[in-house]
């Protein structure tokens, strides 16, 4: 009984999240997904010109090493760098879009969109461990229709959260996305309502909620599950808003201010509570979930 | 002069005429009555065929109408008494969103709305009815109050969309909407939302999460403007006519899709042409969920909610 | 059941809040609190500058007929315009101040204040009905020490939340003050958490509270109950805020612009819900308590 | 160089002295061990004549020391592990406010604090350590989270004051600290609050509805500065030392009153002559609490809580 309590500090530092980075031009929003990685031996970073051996680009998980640019990676790669190898059960992959609408155009973008990203629709989900720590993870998916949220995404995540309750383990969103997916229309629109609202079952049921805050994210899922986090992270220089820079100038002739909406602006005005480059987000999420384990509340150490 | 659309002007056309061979009859003491039957006959069939069915961009036409009746032209034929209530508490009283307490045949409810303006410098101070951060934080806090004290909650939808500037992204529009989403997800009271002019995306839904989604007869409820879904789709705002077709975002539409669950009858026309009417339909359909959604408990209220949000989408497997 | 949902609207008018007024010049918060009423037949109006007799002021509820001004008024004043005829039921008269510091000239300050205010101390409290419904009141009294707050207004009006709770009545809260009382150092600073504290509790017994900020309202008392209202009322005018225009002025040099703490820019900032002028107060909180009662809530018409 | 108080002068001088005296003794080669052994006597007795009985002016300017150490000097100290959360989630991350995750002896616990800075760069970004009221709106996000997730929540007071600004006024200081105290009074989770340095009013209040209120030896916590309290009561700031004794404020004065709960000693001199010590002291008054009030019920420390500070005050009848 309170052993814990009296064990003395045997390593006292703050571990400090790393300082912003500098602030990336507007320009690289507009690097649309595919350009980043050519099939070619090399890469020019988008940010700082750099030309980086896609070797070099890999083993520093594909950040670039001279401006430590993030390069925007797959739901399958972010998967890999955060999850323990192995540890990642996949769930619901057989959910597939249908055209509700019939709306022009839309079987073929599909179609298109899951050969760009070997993915049937934009959403990842499943349970993994990190450090050995169970928890249930979701992605959006950028090669697919710029990580778009229509029904499929919505019903994945809404139901990833409700086995999350079931299992009674944290979740951890990734985002990036354009927003609600315009083909299906009202239906995708519901879908900020339904995963905002199984979100807040799981927030009754007392269980942590990690948003993780991507190069882009934009629109419908800016204004659902990605601002929902009880900590919401981003990675540095990510574009985060709710309506995009070019709207915003075509709608009301405003040019935004460099730097405005990274994530450093973004933290300055008080939404996001970490920005930590992807080398350390492994084991930041690591510890936050160790801390909001079970076993760590204080009722329980007694 | 009210503003015409373009497929109305043949009615308009038909009525002078009717006016004018009335005017010469009277005035030349001639017997033209069948000659006017006649036409009157004509008169109903042209508006029936005009109104009665019209198509999706014309009633975007009649829900963006200049004239088309705002939360305010409702209030006082809705509501024995109507308390405004201002402010978030944290930074400013936004004028694109009313609400306040209100007195719905005898009982008190929260009441949540957009407001565009009248004329442009109402619409200034509006903002078009496209709320900033602060509109749905007042939005939450009027409705947290409402679940507080356990008063239903009616919402009315008419926005173009949230503000879109800088402001607006520096002070966490996307949150600010989410919390809305999040919170009226979570209450326990009656909820009944109905769009009563455009219900303009995420801006719109963020006081969509009803028990009951109402839809006046000429409105529409979109993820998207069809303007900007033209630009996307085919590089040309000038084809938001099909752009609207295909975004099947119409009152019917929705209540096709199961999304809204019941409609509200407006005039030949449209809400402008007789509001008086418009808020007599309003008011008895919107009592007759109250009525329905009262008999529920308050647990029940809300795990309806999340299964009625469940449902909505399409997929297979 | 469900007989008054069915009952037609009869009477179809939106009997919306008074404008707001003129701003009224920071001139007027210099007023000490004295000067309004002095004994002679007429007195000069502070913000208009126009010559006002004192039996049409009084007629007027002291509210200046050409601008509106609206004159400080005492708490035994405020109240007989505001509660039903005899209906007052007074509390806690019997506390008393000590001097727990021993500070310099508080023994002396409390006596003078005493015979100025006609009171014992700064808080009247007590049971009333207002149009027949029975609520909890508690005053400010800004002639007893600029109303400030210390250990005995801080006790009145945690007594009479209890007591509220207990009857499961509403509150209504009158607060004029400069803020927390200086001569009774952190035992003063603490009644601001004490009534807070007082007020979380209202809350979560599901009771109404009101809060009515009068001119001038400021320090400690904005920052605890005064601010904790489920609805914020202010009358026209009236000064409201945390730091005064003239310490602010002192510590940064900083000049507030014309029109800075009024109702009317609290209001436009966010802070008060209703600006009502004193001819309607007492109308304004009757139907406001009438649409609270427990009668009026949903569940319990049906 | 370390800034040096008037009445440190004596201990400093008698120092160099001894130290003056040690060099000349060695370099002539002379025995002056017995002279040097009566100085150190007296150096000693001289130290805690001077720090032993400090009065309440001292203890203000001790606690105001510009390398008076703040939250960022503690915490590697404190705790095992610091993960700092920023922002509101409304309008900006107020610097003047620190708040996060810790790891204090095994157990997570949130934690918020004022935080001064230790330069002018640093002091006009944190404000000198003046939140706004973005400041105490991050503090109770922070502080509703470890409610959510039932962990102790630790508050460290160092504050002048509440920011008074323009800026201030229009977002609503007084709502925002009002919030906080209403906030912390319903929470069921242990609060302890520890005075660190300045305890300025109603800005360092709000972070002190503690169930537990701990002060640093050398640390004040009043209604008002003392300069202020001399300019009302006696037109003249000067007189800021009669008001620091008047106002009874300091660590030994609130212990007393029955609002400090306990004291952390400081070494001789003040928490700056050594942060370690200090910390050391700290963890070990806080881990003391800590344990106490784990033993305790949610329920139970929400109603002691209030019990706590229905008893602040002091009246008759
Ligand atoms: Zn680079
Ligand atoms: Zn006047």
């Amino acid at each position: 009984m309170f052993k814990d309590i009296f064990r003395k500090p045997k390593y006292v530092t703050i571990q400090s999240v790393p300082a912003p980075r500098r602030i990336p031009t507007d320009s690289v929003v507009e690097a649309p997904v595919r350009k980043e990685l050519p099939d070619g031996l090399w890469v020019k970073c988008p940010k700082c010109g750099e030309v980086l051996f896609n070797k070099d680009l890999e083993e520093n998980l594909k950040v670039c090493n001279k401006c430590e640019y993030h390069f925007r990676i797959s739901s399958r790669e972010r998967l890999a760098m955060i999850a323990d190898q192995g540890s990642f059960e996949e769930w619901d992959s057989d959910i597939l879009t249908s055209d509700p609408l019939d709306f022009p155009g839309y079987q073929e973008k599909i179609t298109e969109a899951q050969e760009k990203a070997g993915m049937p629709e934009g959403a990842l989900t499943g349970k993994a461990t990190i450090e050995g720590i169970p928890v249930v993870l979701a992605f959006n998916e950028a090669n697919f229709m710029m990580g778009s949220m229509g029904s499929v995404v919505g019903e994945k995540f809404t139901r990833a959260l409700e086995k999350a309750i079931e299992l009674r383990l944290p979740v951890i969103i990734f985002s990036t996305s354009g927003g609600a997916r315009m083909q299906e229309g009202i239906l995708s629109l519901y879908q900020m309502a339904k995963t905002s609202a199984a979100l807040n079952k799981l927030a009754s049921e007392g269980l942590l909620y990690i948003s993780v805050l991507l190069d882009p994210t934009f629109g419908g899922v800016t204004a659902s599950y990605a601002s929902l986090g009880d900590i919401n992270i981003a990675e540095p220089g990510a574009l985060i808003g709710f309506t995009g820079p070019r709207v915003i100038k075509q709608t009301i002739r405003q040019e935004l201010p460099p730097g405005a909406q990274t994530a450093e602006f973004n933290q300055e005005h008080g939404m996001i509570d970490l920005v930590v480059e992807r080398a350390l987000m492994r084991s930041v999420l690591a510890r936050l979930l160790r801390y909001h384990q079970e076993g760590a509340k204080y009722g329980s150490t007694i | 002069m009210a503003q015409l659309f373009e497929f109305e002007k043949p009615i308009v056309e038909l009525e002078n005429k009717i006016f004018e061979l009335r005017k010469f009859a009277a005035e030349k003491e001639i017997d033209l009555s069948q000659e006017i039957s006649k036409l009157e006959q004509r008169l109903v069939e042209l508006k029936k065929s005009t109104y009665g069915n019209l198509d999706s961009w014309k009633r975007v036409q009649i829900a963006r109408h200049s004239e088309r009746p705002n939360f305010y032209d409702y209030a006082p034929l809705l509501f024995e008494d109507f308390i405004e209530l201002k402010g978030d508490r944290l930074f400013a009283d936004d004028r694109a969103i009313a609400g306040g307490i209100a007195l719905f045949r005898g009982t008190p409810v929260t009441v949540v709305a957009h407001v565009k303006g009248k004329d442009t410098k109402e619409n200034i101070q509006r903002n078009f009815g496209m709320p900033h951060p602060e509109g749905y934080r007042k939005a939450l806090r009027l409705m947290d109050q409402a679940e507080k004290f356990q008063r239903p909650i009616l919402t009315f939808i008419d926005t173009p969309g949230a503000a879109c500037d800088l402001a607006a992204e520096e002070r966490g529009q996307g949150e600010a909407i989410a919390r809305c989403l999040q919170a009226m997800a979570g209450y326990t009271v009656p909820i009944i939302s109905t769009v009563i002019g455009e219900g303009g995306s995420g801006g719109a839904l963020a006081l969509g999460v009803g028990n009951i989604i109402l839809m006046l007869e000429n409105t529409f409820y979109s993820v998207i403007a069809p303007e900007s879904c033209a630009s996307i789709l085919w590089k040309d705002p000038a084809r938001a006519k099909e752009a609207a077709s295909a975004l099947r975002f119409t009152a019917q539409d929705l209540l096709q899709l199961g999304v809204a669950d019941d409609l509200v009858k407006e005039p030949l026309g449209g809400a402008h042409k007789n509001i008086a009417q418009t808020a007599e339909e309003l008011s008895q359909v919107i009592a007759k969920y109250l009525v329905r959604l009262k008999g529920e408990l308050p647990e029940a209220l809300k795990n309806k909610r999340y299964e009625k949000l469940k449902k909505i989408g399409a997929f297979s497997g």
